[in-house]
């Protein structure tokens, strides 16, 4: 075991952090709206866009998010160029940042896990409570925002908490569109003198930090959004 | 100020309301008696468009509704002039008491918010709950949030308030409570429709009662009238039942 | 959690170790036709490999098993002593030698070039490649490719190729440079010569639209895991006869359609 | 796009591809299973009353959740044999598919005693108490009342962590392990890397075709054990 | 037949019980009222060991057990000789009307199924349930749901059955089919010890009135006396609102 390695690649896999954050946080602020919108149009009902919104949960979810960033990266530039071309747009399709390629595809995916958990979330929020907003006069936005949302994510929040945890976890697949986060970059480091032990160990502690400090945030902010709980009986 | 016109309702092929009308006048309070399932809480909600009638207009002072295709902006003046009191209080369950009460002031109407807190003080104190201000609907007894509920309905100064079996939900010694509340405001003059199974209320602050069965009003009356010689048969049956012979005590 | 003074796998219950034949694990990048990988009847084979059960026949004391796996796995599967053994079409490195032994005898020639657009076909190597800022495909951090470019660039600090790490499995070299997804990629010659060259690879429909131009050739070593020594001398004195016997060429001629051997002389590591 | 995509490719892959599902099923069967009994194992601790117990249990969970599946294949495969060295046991020899089994019962083990012990806690009470007071035993109240109620609440979460184990299966390729995403990337290969595109969507429409099938198995398990419940909601 | 001594039970800091005494004999029914968080239902729970209590004695026929320290097994004795009816009905959510009801038999009791069955189809008959054996729990009403309880603790035939506000979940019209039922098995001589807030049922049927308040027995007679003649200031306020004066009519 070389110890010298093992400190300095930790710091190495370190710095992939702010990466594997970015691609969190920008999937989850597309995935949270768009999750709620989309599983309130699963409970309502809503013709096609509830039924695609069933088919397009199967697929991801069915699916290692492996493969599916495999088929975006592979398959968005070949879709797009014809497009770009048709259109005569000058951006050279391949000079994307890759970043963009792990946005979709961990967007995408979020949005899919996100429709699930708030599908029963707003489920456990009473009709009365819906009911109760409209009865005093707030309007359809104006009770969600400010009674139903509130309420939804507090059920929501370990699940939410999970998936987040998951998705710093997945963003490891990241290599596979050459974005530098934490597990690339450990293993470049590693390649030079084939120290994969060391760098292994590097990934697993950088992810224990990063996830159990998330992990610990949430349970912060859970009990400051549960304060209305009170001391359950 | 309240008219109700031949309003019918159906839940699939079950026809809950038959064609009921219904006349309120300022100050009145009218209570809806009835067994389960006649439709009581069906015409409260139809006429604050919880639910959508079938059939039906609503006269509101000068104001005109077809109940079925009622636009967004009429069920929203019409929200704003009534005001609902539900059987299980259904207070926000994220907001504190007086967060409740100013909830729809603020939003919904727009007061600005030191004005929206002080009239939801006053309707706190109204219904005794001062000290409760910033307690949570979970830190509260049945009576209390139910207190609330009233509190949060009178802030909104509507023209009526519908009360739908407002002490069902209640252990019977926090009844006592909130129908105290309620006698207090229908004493200053605030037009109530209210669903109840509470006997002494009806008698004592009602004056008229409505007798519904089968999705149609049987008869109406003043209570005096309805409670001592109710003239349908289904309604003799039905106080019998509610109001037990041995009931009576002379303490 | 883990040790590098891991003991090695039947040594220790071999009593008389003389007589025993002692059976040995031999790992492969089971991905990495035509150097080393699994047929379609299961098989393990490739230039590598039959180079390697030749050593094993030479060898009565020992008895080769061979275990498909990935790169990474075998690396650090060497290192640990789950292995005694891995070929991948690996290089040698200095800083390599801390972790395996590296044999006295290579096993075999790698070419190695640039796969580019035909309109690029006057790029010869790396520093014509950086000269005209061309775009590179990505290459697996653990595949000896990327290493060859990564000495590239720190030899030559103004004139870098601009290199990025990624993964073998979503990266179609051919198809992405005829796509102009990437102006170019580092190539193994054996590789082009079966995918494109081949009248029946794959992508011999592009063999008009990319070219391959070899910029150089390197040596593959089998790594031993560091308590191998007896086993790594035991192989340089059966490879070095089968050198000597040309049976390495005949081998690399059926896999790579091509003898690099012969180009022994200009090989520099 | 037409000079790359190549329809048939997809086609023909589904026969190479579908044999080895047997091994997919092998490892995540066998990964259910004792991660499991893990799980319960895990659930009853941090429902017991010993706190050490409940703290191990959850700090189990946590660090479990947090390390991707990947770094704790390559913990268990390399690990697990270092540390068993020690003691004079040499775990080297055993076959790769054991150890991807460990790992992935591992990482199971912790999803199930979070969705056991969520099942457990969304029994009301009542209904234990209910059972003792008919004089049954605290045990047998569990194992009648209990225990099939709360074996419905999970069922549905149990079906998920169960596709989510099928699929991170796909990494056992790793190690050599090959599994339907493992053959997949083999044909790739042996194509050198050309069509991988038609080769992962067939890959992905076996695994698609095949969750279906289990979310619509779970979800007819849930309705056959629910008996008795179906209407609590809709009144 | 069932004596409890000086039973003391504390939640935290909270002293809920502090010492309570009662005695059953055979074929009492023995009401306890109260005003909420008197300690009603501890009691009750920790008669049946649902709670340990942390002092006192239980006397059942010759058995006498240590409230605090009773071993299973004499746990398990005294839990076959009593049944509980709890007050939002805790039936057994994944079995029909009938295995709820043989449930403690079978299982518990190790009666053989087929006799088991009879007793259950017994007890459900006398309950008004016969046409509902095989309906689950979440299929029938409340007042049913409550009848099936009482079955189940009836099929038990226990030497004391106890009821926690039995009818205080329920709508104010199913309470009548289960005080009915409750009154048959009391005329048939089940001993019953029975926290309510039906005063009707406590004047009909019962023998013995307890009033309970802070964790302590505050006064205890006989109906007609209490009700008529209540000793203590605290009974006299709590009937008092309990039974307002303005609730009765006559019709
Ligand atoms: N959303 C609904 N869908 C279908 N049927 C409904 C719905 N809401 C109410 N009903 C039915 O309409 C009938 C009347 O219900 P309603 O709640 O108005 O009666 P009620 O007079 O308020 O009775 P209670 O005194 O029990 O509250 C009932 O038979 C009920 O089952
Ligand atoms: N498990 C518990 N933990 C802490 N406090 C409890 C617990 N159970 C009951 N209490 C407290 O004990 C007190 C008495 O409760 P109990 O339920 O016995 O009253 P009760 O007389 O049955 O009242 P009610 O008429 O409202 O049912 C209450 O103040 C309650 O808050
Ligand atoms: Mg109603
Ligand atoms: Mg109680």
């Amino acid at each position: 075991m070389d110890y010298q390695f093992l400190v300095k690649t930790f710091f190495i896999a370190l710095s992939g952090v702010p990466t594997a954050l970015i691609i969190t946080i920008v999937s989850l602020l597309i995935a949270l709206p768009l999750g709620f919108l989309l599983a309130l149009s699963r409970i309502n009902r809503i013709p096609v866009i509830s039924q695609l919104a069933r088919v397009y949960v199967s697929f991801v979810r069915g699916t290692p998010v492996i493969v599916q960033i495999f088929i975006i990266f592979t398959s968005v530039p070949l879709l797009l160029k014809p497009i770009f071309e048709e259109y005569h747009v000058k951006t050279n399709i391949y000079d994307i940042n890759p970043i963009w390629y792990a946005f979709i595809v961990f967007s995408l995916n979020t949005t899919a896990i996100l429709i699930e958990v708030f599908r029963s979330a707003i489920s456990t929020v009473s009709k009365g409570q819906l009911e109760a907003a409209y009865s005093v006069g707030l309007n359809n936005v104006q009770a969600f925002r400010r009674i139903i949302i509130p309420q939804t994510l507090v059920v929501a929040l370990p699940n939410i908490c999970t998936a987040t945890v998951n998705l710093i976890k997945a963003t490891s697949l990241g290599y596979a569109l050459s974005l530098k986060e934490i597990n690339l970059r450990a293993q470049v480091a590693a390649n030079v003198g084939y120290n994969y032990i060391e760098a292994y160990i590097d990934i697993f502690l950088v992810y224990l930090l990063l996830c159990s400090l998330v992990e610990y945030l949430f349970k912060l902010y859970e009990k400051r959004v549960r304060k209305y709980k009170a001391v359950d009986a | 100020m309240l008219e109700i016109k031949n309003i019918h309702k159906s839940f699939g092929k079950n026809e809950i309301l038959k064609g009921v009308d219904l006349k309120i006048e300022k100050g009145d309070v009218v209570v809806i008696l009835g067994p389960s399932g006649s439709g009581k809480t069906t015409l409260l909600r139809c006429i604050n468009f919880l639910e959508q009638a079938d059939e039906g207009q609503a006269i509101f002072g000068d104001m005109v509704v077809n109940l079925k295709s009622a636009t967004r902006k009429q069920i929203h003046q019409i929200r704003q002039k009534t005001a609902f009191v539900f059987q299980n209080y259904n207070l926000f369950n994220n907001k504190t008491a007086i967060e409740n009460v100013t909830e729809g002031l603020i939003i919904g109407r727009k007061v600005p918010k030191a004005e929206a807190y002080k009239i939801g003080q006053q309707a706190l104190e109204k219904v005794g709950l001062s000290d409760k201000i910033n307690s949570y609907p979970s830190q509260l007894s049945g009576g209390q949030q139910q207190r609330v509920g009233i509190a949060r309905a009178i802030a909104l100064n509507p023209d009526i308030i519908l009360f739908d079996e407002p002490t069902s939900a209640l252990d019977p010694e926090l009844v006592g409570e909130v129908l105290t509340v309620m006698k207090t405001i229908a004493k200053e003059g605030t037009t109530m429709l209210v669903v109840t199974h509470e006997m002494s209320f009806a008698k004592d602050v009602a004056n008229k009662v409505i007798f519904m069965d089968g999705g149609v009003i049987v008869e109406e009356d003043a209570p005096e009238e309805i409670f001592s010689r109710p003239k349908e048969e289904r309604t003799q049956q039905f106080l019998k039942r509610v109001i037990p012979e041995d009931y009576i005590y002379n303490i | 959690g883990c040790s590098s003074t891991t003991t090695t796998g039947s040594k220790s219950d071999s009593g008389d170790a003389k007589k025993e034949v002692r059976t040995v694990k031999v790992a492969f990048d089971q991905g990495g036709k035509p150097i080393g990988y699994v047929d379609e009847k299961g098989n393990p084979t490739g230039y590598e490999l039959e180079v390697m059960k030749l050593v094993d026949k030479a060898l009565p004391e020992y008895k080769f098993e061979y275990v498909p796996t990935s790169s990474e796995d075998l690396l650090v599967g060497v290192q640990q002593g789950k292995y005694q053994v891995g070929v991948k079409n690996a290089w040698f490195t200095e800083e390599r030698t801390k972790s395996y032994i590296f044999p006295k005898e290579f096993l075999g020639l790698s070419g190695v070039g640039l796969l580019l657009k035909k309109e690029n076909k006057d790029v010869k190597d790396l520093s014509d490649f950086a000269k005209k800022k061309l775009s590179l495909a990505p290459i697996a951090a653990s595949n000896a490719q990327y290493t060859i470019v990564d000495e590239y660039n720190q030899a030559n600090p103004d004139n870098k190729v601009k290199l990025e790490a990624g993964d073998a499995f979503s990266v179609d070299v051919v198809q992405w440079v005829n796509e102009g997804r990437v102006d170019g990629g580092i190539y193994l010659g054996a590789t082009y010569e079966k995918q494109v060259l081949a009248k029946d690879g794959p992508y011999h429909n592009l063999a008009d639209q990319v070219v391959y131009n070899e910029f150089t050739v390197v040596k593959t070593w089998p790594l031993f895991n560091k308590k191998e020594q007896e086993f790594a001398d035991a192989y340089d004195k059966a490879i070095k006869k089968l050198k000597e016997e040309k049976k390495t060429n005949d081998i690399m001629v059926k896999f790579y359609n091509n003898d690099l051997f012969k180009l022994l002389d200009t090989v520099k590591r | 796009m037409e000079k790359y995509f190549d329809v048939t490719y997809i086609w023909d892959t589904l026969p190479q591809l579908i044999p080895f599902l047997k091994v997919t099923f092998m490892v995540a069967g066998l990964s259910v299973l004792f991660g499991t009994i893990l799980g319960f194992i895990l659930a009853l601790m941090k429902l017991g009353t010993s706190k050490i117990a409940k703290k191990i249990a959850n700090c189990y969970t946590t660090i479990i959740r947090c390390t991707p599946s990947i770094v704790l294949l390559f913990l268990v495969y390399y690990g697990l044999p270092a540390i068993a060295s020690n003691f004079g046991t040499d775990l080297n020899t055993l076959q790769t598919a054991v150890f991807v089994v460990i790992t992935f019962s591992i990482q199971f083990g912790a999803l199930m005693s979070e969705v056991m012990r969520t099942a457990y806690e969304a029994i009301d009470r009542g209904q234990f108490e209910a059972a003792v007071s008919v004089g049954l035993s605290p045990a047998q109240a569990f194992r009648r009342i209990v225990l099939p109620q709360a074996f419905v609440v999970a069922l549905p979460n149990f079906g998920n962590s169960f596709l989510e184990l099928m699929k991170e299966g796909s990494l056992a390729y790793t190690i050599g392990l090959v599994d339907i995403m493992g053959k997949a990337s083999l044909i790739i290969s042996n194509n050198y890397n050309s069509h991988s595109l038609e080769i992962y969507l067939g890959l992905s429409l076996i695994y698609w075709v095949l969750s279906i099938l289990i979310e619509q198995l779970f979800s007819k398990l849930e309705k056959i054990f629910s008996k008795g419940k179906q209407l609590i909601k809709t009144t």
